[in-house]
């Protein structure tokens, strides 16, 4: 019973909770809160897994950002004043789907990874690779990665952002006025 | 690291240039629509070319030198390859969002949005497009396909303001990110089980042996999950109709063809390369979902009254006879014979064909603001050339002589179902064929009935050219490949 | 490259382009014009080739070039006694049929133009029956599996417009009904067919007919079989063989006359053809061990519909559901598996198709007359009324109904024949099979006499004045169209009636003219192919 | 500590998601529930990046790469719920199925 | 193509017996109008007749057949050689069908003045010539068969000649269904023949024969099956009942085909194929008992039917049984005697028959009556018919039905194919039929002719017939006399004839007077001698309701089966094409309601669905 297990413990208790108001409960914005909790109690998973540059980055864009945009969608269409947070008609097949899923990969992954330790102190992996001297999950090594093996898919990522904004401002259709005052005065075509 | 920048050029060329029209369309006064259409398809040429260039000889890079699964010694990693696989779907892409630029102009005042942001996210899903064909690792692949998505989730929500567009755009959003997380979940538990993403050392691993099989093939059923999805087969497939039913014509033909070749292009690969020696486990279920796709694609077409109904369901069929070949024999003996490149065949005549159809169906919608079928009815007299087009396309899905190339796509997947023994997924194809011909002979019939409507409002919007040059081409490549259908099996190898 | 079989595929398809394209400015005779002469080039093309073929070549005229190298695929043509005498019927009973269609009632026309002003003409009429030429054409000259396969489809499509817009003018709906029936069963058929052929494909790696008669003797096994038996299905709906043959009735009857010809005459054949062509040679093994069973069906088939004609109310069902007994006596002679067999089936492929031929341009002679074919409709005595076309008809039923002397006669006696010889030690039936098979083929004969005799007695017999006891009003209006129909065959029907009723008469006395193209097709047919 | 839990974590946390987007009416709600799903995956990738000691830190780069594609999917599927509600009024997806209008494709 | 080698002989002359005719009928069916249609028919029968008996003449008495083969060049599937073979059977035939066919054209004429449809009539009369010359010359089987065949069609459209009535109609109808049937045994005969000999030559057939290189079975079952045609063709009991149901055509027809030719046919093929058949007992046996049969019940049924043309033609029925008889047991010469000489008599009798018709107006014997004075040719030409008929002295037929009767006297001693016991019995029943025929030609004479006219008519509407039915009439009486001893001539049929048995002609001439003297004394004026045979006449008048039998056995299952066929055709077999549209309509319509436009219940199904591939192949795989 190592402290990192204890820790992991309390955070997993939390995170599933909190998890599951998440997705119960009726207030939108408290949905949005406890999402809050959720994602804190995952990054601290991530400290205690050793990956400290991802859970900063986690606390960082998440909690950052992630929630804050949802609380202003949540704002802009007037959820909180409807209770539509209420579940739908689908609520039976979504618990059927939601219990099989977990059911599958808790099954799976029992039977695949029964009695494996993690240890998460510094030795040679047992991958027999070279191991690095110092802790795995820091800044400079996942930089390293990123920007040597990883960046085909890094740059891959950048135009995705940016088509995501583009393509928010499209969908969100604020470009429309402008257009229409272009294409009177250059035509359609 | 190296960078091989000739086998990078194609999504590098393209990503540029979607970033260049986004910015000259917002400098620019008029014409911006020609602006944009002839650079997007200047830069698809050159891809083309590049294409042409790379044809024939393999190449792979962004490669890594690091100690491989199980300690053995350091071994080369690549996550891009440019190869056999590889050149077909580029040609295949590159060609139908070719014709996909043409068609966008025919309704350009029908969308709400100016046609820099359009031809930009145009562009990037094609380039993700590209990328997806050419990734060789599970990171590359996930990302490629976002890239593949989220444009074109974009896409479908520009027509201009009406309820269906967000609809259908919400739709087609929820249903990609779900499967999206059910596959990064699949490729997590691969990664896990196999302790690698790169295609090569997972069947490396496999054939070591000694890994947590049943993790390993959880994985592949929910890594396959998002590739099932992009490719709209059931049971991934009830989006399609949604989802084409309020996108713009032009966003409909890209989903039907480009975005379905990405899917394939992804999931052919990954079974051929890394998860090859697992295919008792994925044969069966791409068996079972190629047979339920066809049919359950047929039969809901039976009752479409409206051509963009119609199409989409047939595309769903169409996913389904590509699909078959793959439960057969993935790397027959015969390597031109295999399943794999059977696919890759019927999937370029599909997308042939079904461009040109999608554009016959757009001209008619920018002229009549009508899809339904009746607004169709005369229109060889009305318009031959459209009607021609169509026919010839209807007749070419339905793999009918006079469009030869049909017929021979249909013997093309069948071979290696009947070669591998798959009697009973045979009999569903052959009775698929006809229930196909039932829905494909109503359309082609009210094309080429004698009898013509009062075609409703008639709105001249648009580029006349674009769809006019589309239908051109397609019409062209129909009729030529119908003669000469040696052309295409010896382009798409 | 230019090879004699070119012209007789061209010919027809570039008549369809032309009449398609420019007849609609030309008068409905000129377009026909083309078509006959169209017809009639093909026609002497096809018999130059015969008749300047080299002894040593199993193949007249024979082309091949790769097409798909891919697929192995070839554009490979060649004729032998087994098609020609099949490509001539074709192209007479096109060309007789665009003669036909140089006078056609345009009232017909106006009537069928589906649901609006702007109607299908007959030029387009006449364009799709040049294409349905060609395809059939095609067909009988097909030396390549996927070629055959290509054309075999190619002339579906064409027909479902022939009989959907050019038919009944007076059920629309029942005419597009069977268009599609007719179209969705032989679809089906011909899917099954392809997965057939791919899967040989797929098992000698050639899809060439000769190449792969030579590797006959290796394609034996249950696989073999199992594609044997989707070829055979295909062709089966094709055929067709009972109980396959629902779609046919409906067909042929709401067809327009050149349609049904056509169909009786032509499409029929395309799957007796396959059979011949393919099956037997390529498959014998398997098709032995199918052949008791396609026997069985074949003479099931032939008294099933003999008892179905015998109360038919309707003229066109009727000579329609003879088809499915005439069908039947091809399939069992090629069932056989033997020489007679053989040879019974071409012999009464053809002989069927200038014979039924002849019953439908006749029948539509008198559906123009009365505008109905029902036989309740049509009155009594034609004798009086219409003495050429009803004697005309008279001649047709007893030449159908197989009098010796008639082309009808050779065929029956040569598919007893060989049920016979397949009986024998060494043949493909039992003993025991063999006798039945001939007993109930021979019990389907007698039944065939009497439902033709029946039909001579309502329709050409009796009391002209008299009408059948249907309702007060049918009885008022059969005796009133029956009256007002009595003009005999104008000069057009004469013509193509007279060519029918001639060629009739020579395969009667002259069987020769068909038997020696034949015999030299036997041996290849039964395996000399190696 | 057994590598089992934080892959059980994950597991349920995955089913939580996978509730929350069938289940949820609201858009933006359902839109949390792919949030979780996700972070349910990133859980598993760490995990098995510590695990294996992977030398090119596959896991833990991927998780950051399956952070930044959540931002962008939250970015673009929050434009398009804002769209919806332009359109509709409402986000109650249960709502907008039963707005029948201009809709060609279903005829029944 | 094929050029006709002729093989053996200059058989043109042959050629020309089938050739002319199929000439002549062309030019008939092309003629203008009626008369010179007729001039043109008289004139090519006239022709044929002299041809036949040109080359019949060197032919009779001569036992060496003259054999010629158009053979198809090298014809190499159907086997088929256009073979003809002329010996003194057929030459003797010939004659006979060459006669009587020219005495009919001639008959015709004036029979069917003003008919409309004389020219069909006199056109189809001369292909069937044409059609009985090539079964009488045909050595190849399927060269008959098609003769034979077209026979039966030709009879078939001549009966139905007047065919706005029912009777002339169904007549038709009936006699062609049946013999047709029939027919078919000859088609498996010939069949079965092919395969087993390799040719289709009789005189090959005949051969492989006599060298007894067939199996028995082989044999036994030709036979049978050419005994099912013969049957069918010649009326013969069971098949019996479609001859005296074709009277309704025109009376001339009945004259030449349903008397002299076509019918007799059946015996011409029987004897052409004796060896074959004496060559089994089995079939033998069977041909004697079917003849012996129908000669009973063929006498007994004339003696009850109540029509002139009824009377005579089961009194055909019966005659013909006399010649199978004799035949079954080896009779040869007599068969074709009683042929030749019933050919004669018979037709005179039709032909007198139609003259009473030309007068009467009707065949009924109810409307016959006291016409000796009026028709005093007619009387005495039937007078002397009806003594040949019943084989008076000197009439020929009574050489005739005595070299029957000796033929089954000799065959009860010597040995040939029959067994005893059958030429005990052919012997009894031939001559209790003689005495029936006996009865019924002395009550038709008295009926028709004697008693008091009919009040329903006036005196001059009664003439005799014009000159051009008269004559024909008239000329048969020559043969009806006189052929007596020529067919007692010594091998006029190139083999021996039989010899002259007194005690049998004394005792038929006894056994033949006495019932026509009981017929006389139970005659009156206006009564009907048959009354006297009480009930049993009824039954005979019904004749045992056979047809009855017919049609409850075969017509009306036949009728149920066909009604089964619709049936499954429209209530079956489209059942489940209706089914197939249906369901796939309904799975489309179903499939349209899933799409519930909300993407929650789309992923929901998406999830359930890789779950369960995951639990399935993933956990359990």
């Amino acid at each position: 019973m190592t402290p990192e297990l204890v820790v992991f413990w309390l955070l997993s208790v939390l995170t599933v909770a909190s998890a599951v108001m998440v997705v119960s409960t009726p207030h939108v914005v408290h949905a949005a809160l406890w999402l809050v909790v959720t994602l804190g109690a995952v990054a601290g998973c991530f400290l205690v897994l050793t990956a400290e540059f991802v859970a900063w980055v986690q606390v960082l864009i998440y909690v950052g950002a992630v929630v804050v945009l949802l609380l202003f969608a949540l704002m802009l269409t007037r959820s909180p004043a409807s209770t539509t947070g209420a579940t739908s008609r689908n609520r039976p097949v979504a618990a059927f789907a939601g219990f099989s899923t977990f059911g599958v990969l808790a099954v799976v992954l029992t039977s695949g990874f029964r009695g494996i330790v993690l240890d998460l102190d510094s030795q040679p992996d047992q991958l027999g690779g070279a191991a690095p001297p110092e802790r795995i999950g820091d800044t400079r090594s996942v930089g390293e990665a990123i920007f040597t093996h990883w960046v085909l898919a890094f740059e891959v990522l950048s135009v995705i952002l940016l088509a995501a904004l583009i393509g928010a401002i499209v969908v969100s259709g604020r470009v429309r006025d402008r257009d229409r005052q272009k294409a009177a005065a250059g035509g359609g075509s | 690291m190296t960078f091989d920048w000739l086998a990078l050029a194609p999504v590098v060329i393209v990503s540029v240039t979607a970033v260049v029209v986004l910015l000259a369309d917002a400098f620019a006064g008029v014409r911006r629509w020609a602006m944009a259409t002839v650079g997007s398809i200047v830069a698809l040429v050159a891809c083309g070319v590049v294409t042409a260039v790379l044809d024939g000889d393999p190449r792979a890079t962004m490669c890594s030198q690091a100690a491989g699964v199980g300690g053995v010694g350091p071994v080369t990693r690549c996550s891009y390859a440019v190869d056999g696989f590889t050149v077909p779907l580029w040609w295949i892409v590159l060609a139908a969002s070719a014709l996909v630029v043409l068609l966008a102009a025919a309704s350009a005042s029908d969308l709400a949005t100016p046609p820099g942001e359009l031809h930009f996210l145009l562009l990037a899903s094609v380039a993700g497009a590209l990328t997806l064909a050419a990734a060789r690792d599970l990171v590359t692949l996930v990302v490629a396909l976002e890239l593949v998505s989220l444009p074109s989730i974009a896409l479908v929500a520009v027509r201009r303001g009406d309820h269906l567009a967000a609809r259908s755009a919400w739709t087609f959003f929820l249903a990609s990110v779900t499967a999206t997380a059910i596959t990064l979940m699949g490729a997590s538990l691969v990664y896990g089980a196999t302790g690698s993403v790169h295609y090569g050392d997972i069947a490396a691993a496999i054939e070591n042996g000694a890994l947590p099989l049943e993790v390993l093939r959880t994985g592949v059923v929910f890594l396959l999950a998002g590739l099932i999805f992009k490719i709209g087969a059931v049971p991934f497939h009830m989006w399609v109709p949604d989802t084409y039913a309020g996108a713009d014509t032009a966003v409909a033909a890209y989903l039907s063809v480009v975005s379905k070749t990405a899917g394939f292009a992804g999931l052919l690969i990954v079974l051929a390369l890394p998860f090859e020696a697992m295919s008792d486990t994925w044969s069966p279920m791409m068996a079972v979902v190629a047979g339920v796709t066809m049919t359950v694609g047929n039969l809901a077409a039976l009752r479409s009254s409206d051509a963009i109904g119609l199409l989409a369901w047939s595309s769903v069929a169409q996913a389904g006879f590509v699909l078959a070949p793959v439960a057969a024999l993935l790397l027959g003996p015969a390597g031109t014979d295999s399943g794999l490149y059977a696919s890759i065949r019927y999937l370029g005549i599909y997308a042939l064909a079904n461009m040109a159809a999608f554009a016959a169906v757009a001209h008619v919608r920018s002229r009549t603001g009508r899809t339904d079928l009746e607004s169709f009815r005369g229109l060889l007299r009305r318009d031959p050339l459209a009607g021609v087009t169509l026919s010839f396309a209807l007749l070419a899905l339905a793999g009918f002589p006079p469009a030869v190339i049909g017929l021979v796509a249909k013997y093309v997947v069948l071979r290696p179902v009947v070669e591998d023994g798959h009697a009973v997924l045979a009999v569903v194809m052959a009775v698929n064929v006809a229930i196909g011909l039932a829905y494909y002979l109503r359309f082609l019939v009210v094309v080429l009935s004698p009898a013509s409507v009062a075609s409703g409002r008639v709105l001249v919007v648009g580029q006349r050219h674009g769809p006019r040059l589309a239908m051109g081409l397609g019409l062209a490549a129909l009729l030529i490949t119908s003669a000469w259908p040696g052309l295409v099996t010896s382009v798409l190898l | 490259m230019m090879s004699g079989l070119l012209v007789v595929l061209l010919a027809p398809v570039l008549g369809a382009l032309a009449v398609g394209l420019a007849g609609a400015r030309w008068t409905p005779r000129a377009g026909a014009l083309v078509g006959v002469v169209v017809s009639l080039v093909s026609l002497a093309a096809v018999l130059v080739v015969w008749f300047t073929r080299s002894p040593e070549e199993s193949f007249a005229g024979e082309v091949d070039h790769v097409w798909i190298e891919a697929l192995s695929v070839h554009w490979h043509l060649g004729v032998d006694g087994a098609s020609v005498p099949l490509v001539c019927l074709t192209a007479v009973l096109s060309a007789l049929c665009c003669a036909w269609l140089a006078g056609e009632p345009t009232s017909l026309a106006d009537v069928s133009r589906g649901d609006t002003q702007a109607g299908p003409s007959t030029h387009a009429l006449l364009a799709l029956v040049l294409v349905v030429e060609a395809a059939s054409i095609g067909v009988f000259v097909a030396l390549d599996l996927l070629l055959f396969f290509v054309f075999f489809e190619l002339a579906l499509v064409p027909m479902w417009f022939v009989i959907a817009w050019w038919g009944d003018p007076h059920d629309e709906a029942g005419r597009r009904q069977a268009a599609t029936r007719f179209l969705l069963f032989t679809v089906t058929g011909s899917a099954l067919m392809l997965v057939g052929f791919v899967g040989l494909a797929a098992r000698t790696g050639t899809l060439q007919i000769p190449e792969l008669a030579t590797l006959a003797p290796g394609i034996t096994g249950t696989f073999e079989l199992a594609l044997a038996g989707a070829i055979a299905l295909g062709l089966a709906v094709k055929t067709p063989i009972w109980p396959l043959h629902i779609w046919l009735p409906d067909a042929h009857a709401s067809a327009p006359t050149v349609g049904s010809v056509l169909l009786a005459g032509v499409f029929l054949k395309l799957g007796t053809y396959g059979f011949i062509r393919i099956l037997v040679p390529v498959l014998p093994e398997p098709t032995a061990r199918l052949a008791p069973y396609l026997a069985g069906f074949a003479v099931v088939g032939i008294v099933y519909s003999a008892l179905a004609c015998l109360r038919q109310r309707d003229l066109k069902r009727l000579i329609a559901y003879s088809s499915v007994g005439h069908m039947g006596f091809v399939v069992l002679g090629i069932a056989t598996l033997n020489e007679s067999g053989m040879a019974a089936a071409i012999f009464a492929s053809v002989a069927h198709g200038v014979i039924t031929g002849l019953l439908f341009f006749l029948a539509g002679a008198i559906k123009d007359r009365h505008g109905t074919a029902v036989l309740a409709r049509l009155g009594h005595g034609m004798y009086t009324r219409a003495p050429w076309l009803a004697v005309a008809f008279g001649f047709g039923c007893l030449a159908s109904l197989g009098v010796p002397g008639l082309a009808g006669f050779w065929g029956e006696l040569l598919a007893l024949r060989g049920a016979y010889e397949a009986g024998l030690d060494g043949g493909v039936l039992s003993r025991a099979t063999a006798w039945t098979v001939l007993g109930v083929a021979a019990v389907g004969i007698a039944l065939t006499t009497a439902y033709f005799t029946g039909l001579m007695r309502r329709l050409l017999q009796g009391d002209p004045a008299a009408a059948e006891p249907v309702t007060a009003a049918g009885t008022a209006t059969a005796t009133a169209t029956a009256v007002a129909a009595a003009t005999d065959l104008d000069r057009r029907e004469a013509v193509v009636v007279g060519v029918l009723v001639l060629a009739t008469v020579l395969l009667g006395l002259l069987p020769l003219v068909l038997t020696a193209p034949i015999g030299e097709a036997l041996p290849w047919l039964l395996g000399g192919g190696r | 500590m057994p590598l089992l839990q934080p892959l059980l974590l994950s597991s349920a946390l995955f089913g939580i998601g996978v509730y929350g987007v069938l289940s949820r009416r609201n858009a933006v709600l359902a839109l949390m529930g792919v949030e979780l799903m996700l972070n349910a995956v990133m859980l598993n990738l760490v995990a098995f990046d510590v695990w294996l000691r992977d030398s090119l830190l596959t896991g833990q780069v991927f998780t950051l790469f399956v952070i930044a594609l959540a931002a962008a999917e939250i970015g673009l599927g929050l434009a398009i719920v804002l769209r919806l509600f332009r359109a509709y009024g409402t986000v109650d997806v249960d709502a907008l199925a039963d707005d029948r209008r201009a809709d060609p494709v279903h005829v029944t | 193509m094929t050029e006709l080698t002729s093989v053996g002989g200059m058989p043109w002359a042959l050629a020309s017996m089938i050739g002319l005719p199929v000439l002549v009928a062309l030019l008939v069916a092309t003629a203008r109008e009626a008369s010179q249609a007729a001039r043109i028919a008289i004139a090519g029968a006239g022709a044929t007749w002299i041809v036949v008996v040109v080359a019949a003449a060197g032919q009779l008495g001569d036992d060496v057949p003259q054999a010629g083969a158009y053979a198809g060049g090298g014809e190499p599937v159907l086997g088929v050689s256009l073979a003809l073979s002329f010996d003194a059977l057929s030459a003797a035939v010939a004659v006979l069908a060459a006669t009587i066919g020219l005495l009919v054209q001639v008959y015709s004429c004036a029979y069917l003045a003003g008919d409309p449809r004389y020219r069909s009539y006199a056109c189809i009369v001369t292909v069937f010539v044409a059609a009985m010359n090539t079964v009488l010359l045909a050595d190849d089987l399927i060269v008959l068969l098609v003769g034979w065949e077209v026979m039966g069609v030709c009879s078939y459209l001549l009966i139905a000649h007047h065919w706005e009535l029912p009777a002339a109609r169904d007549g038709a109808a009936k006699a062609f269904v049946m013999t047709r049937f029939a027919d078919l045994g000859l088609l498996v005969a010939i069949i079965v023949v092919g395969a087993s000999v390799g040719s289709y030559r009789i005189s090959d057939l005949l051969v492989a024969v006599e060298s007894g290189r067939l199996s028995d079975s082989t044999i036994t079952a030709v036979g049978l099956l050419v005994l099912l045609a013969v049957v069918g063709k010649s009326a013969q009991f069971p098949l019996h009942t479609w001859l005296p149901d074709a009277m309704p055509g025109p009376t001339p027809i009945s004259a030449l085909i349903h008397a002299a030719t076509m019918v007799a046919a059946g015996v011409y093929l029987v004897a052409r194929l004796l060896p074959v058949i004496a060559a089994s007992t089995v079939t033998a046996v069977a041909l004697g008992l079917l003849a012996v049969v129908t000669m009973v019940l063929g006498a007994a049924f004339a003696l009850a039917a109540d029509d002139v043309k009824r009377v005579l033609a089961w009194s055909t029925v019966s005659q013909l049984a006399y010649m199978f008889a004799a035949l079954a047991v080896s009779g040869y010469v007599a068969a074709i005697g009683h042929l030749i000489v019933h050919g004669a008599f018979k037709a005179l009798l039709f032909l007198a028959a139609g003259c009473l018709a030309h007068a009467v107006g009707s065949t009924a014997i109810a409307a016959m009556g006291g016409l000796r004075r009026p028709m005093p040719w007619t009387f005495w030409s039937t007078t002397i018919g009806l003594a040949a008929l019943v084989g008076l002295v000197p009439t020929a037929g009574f050489f005739s039905k005595d070299a029957v009767f000796g033929a089954a006297l000799d065959a009860t001693h010597v040995q040939t194919g029959a067994p005893v016991w059958l030429a005990w019995l052919v012997l009894v029943a031939g001559l209790a039929t003689a005495v029936l025929t006996a009865a019924y030609a002395t009550r038709l004479w008295l009926l028709v002719f004697f008693g008091a006219a009919r009040a329903s008519r006036q005196a001059d509407t009664v003439h005799e017939a014009p000159a051009a039915m008269r004559v024909p009439v008239a000329v048969l009486v020559v043969p009806t006399l006189l052929l007596g001893p020529a067919v007692l001539a010594p091998g006029w049929l190139g083999a021996q004839a039989e010899p002259f048995h007194l005690g049998i002609a004394v005792l038929s001439t006894v056994l033949v007077v006495l019932p026509g003297l009981a017929v006389w004394a139970a005659w009156r004026p206006g009564v009907d001698p048959a009354r006297r045979l009480g009930r049993a006449r009824r039954v005979l008048a019904r004749e045992l309701r056979v047809d009855d039998g017919y049609d409850r056995a075969v017509v009306r299952p036949v009728g149920g089966a066909a009604r089964l066929a619709v049936g499954g055709d429209a209530d079956v077999v489209e059942a489940y094409v209706r089914g197939t549209g249906w369901g796939a309509d309904r799975s489309s319509w179903l499939l349209g309601l899933a799409q519930t436009r909300n993407v929650a219940t789309y992923v929901s199904l998406s999830v359930v669905a890789v779950v369960l591939a995951g639990v399935l192949l993933g956990v359990l795989g």
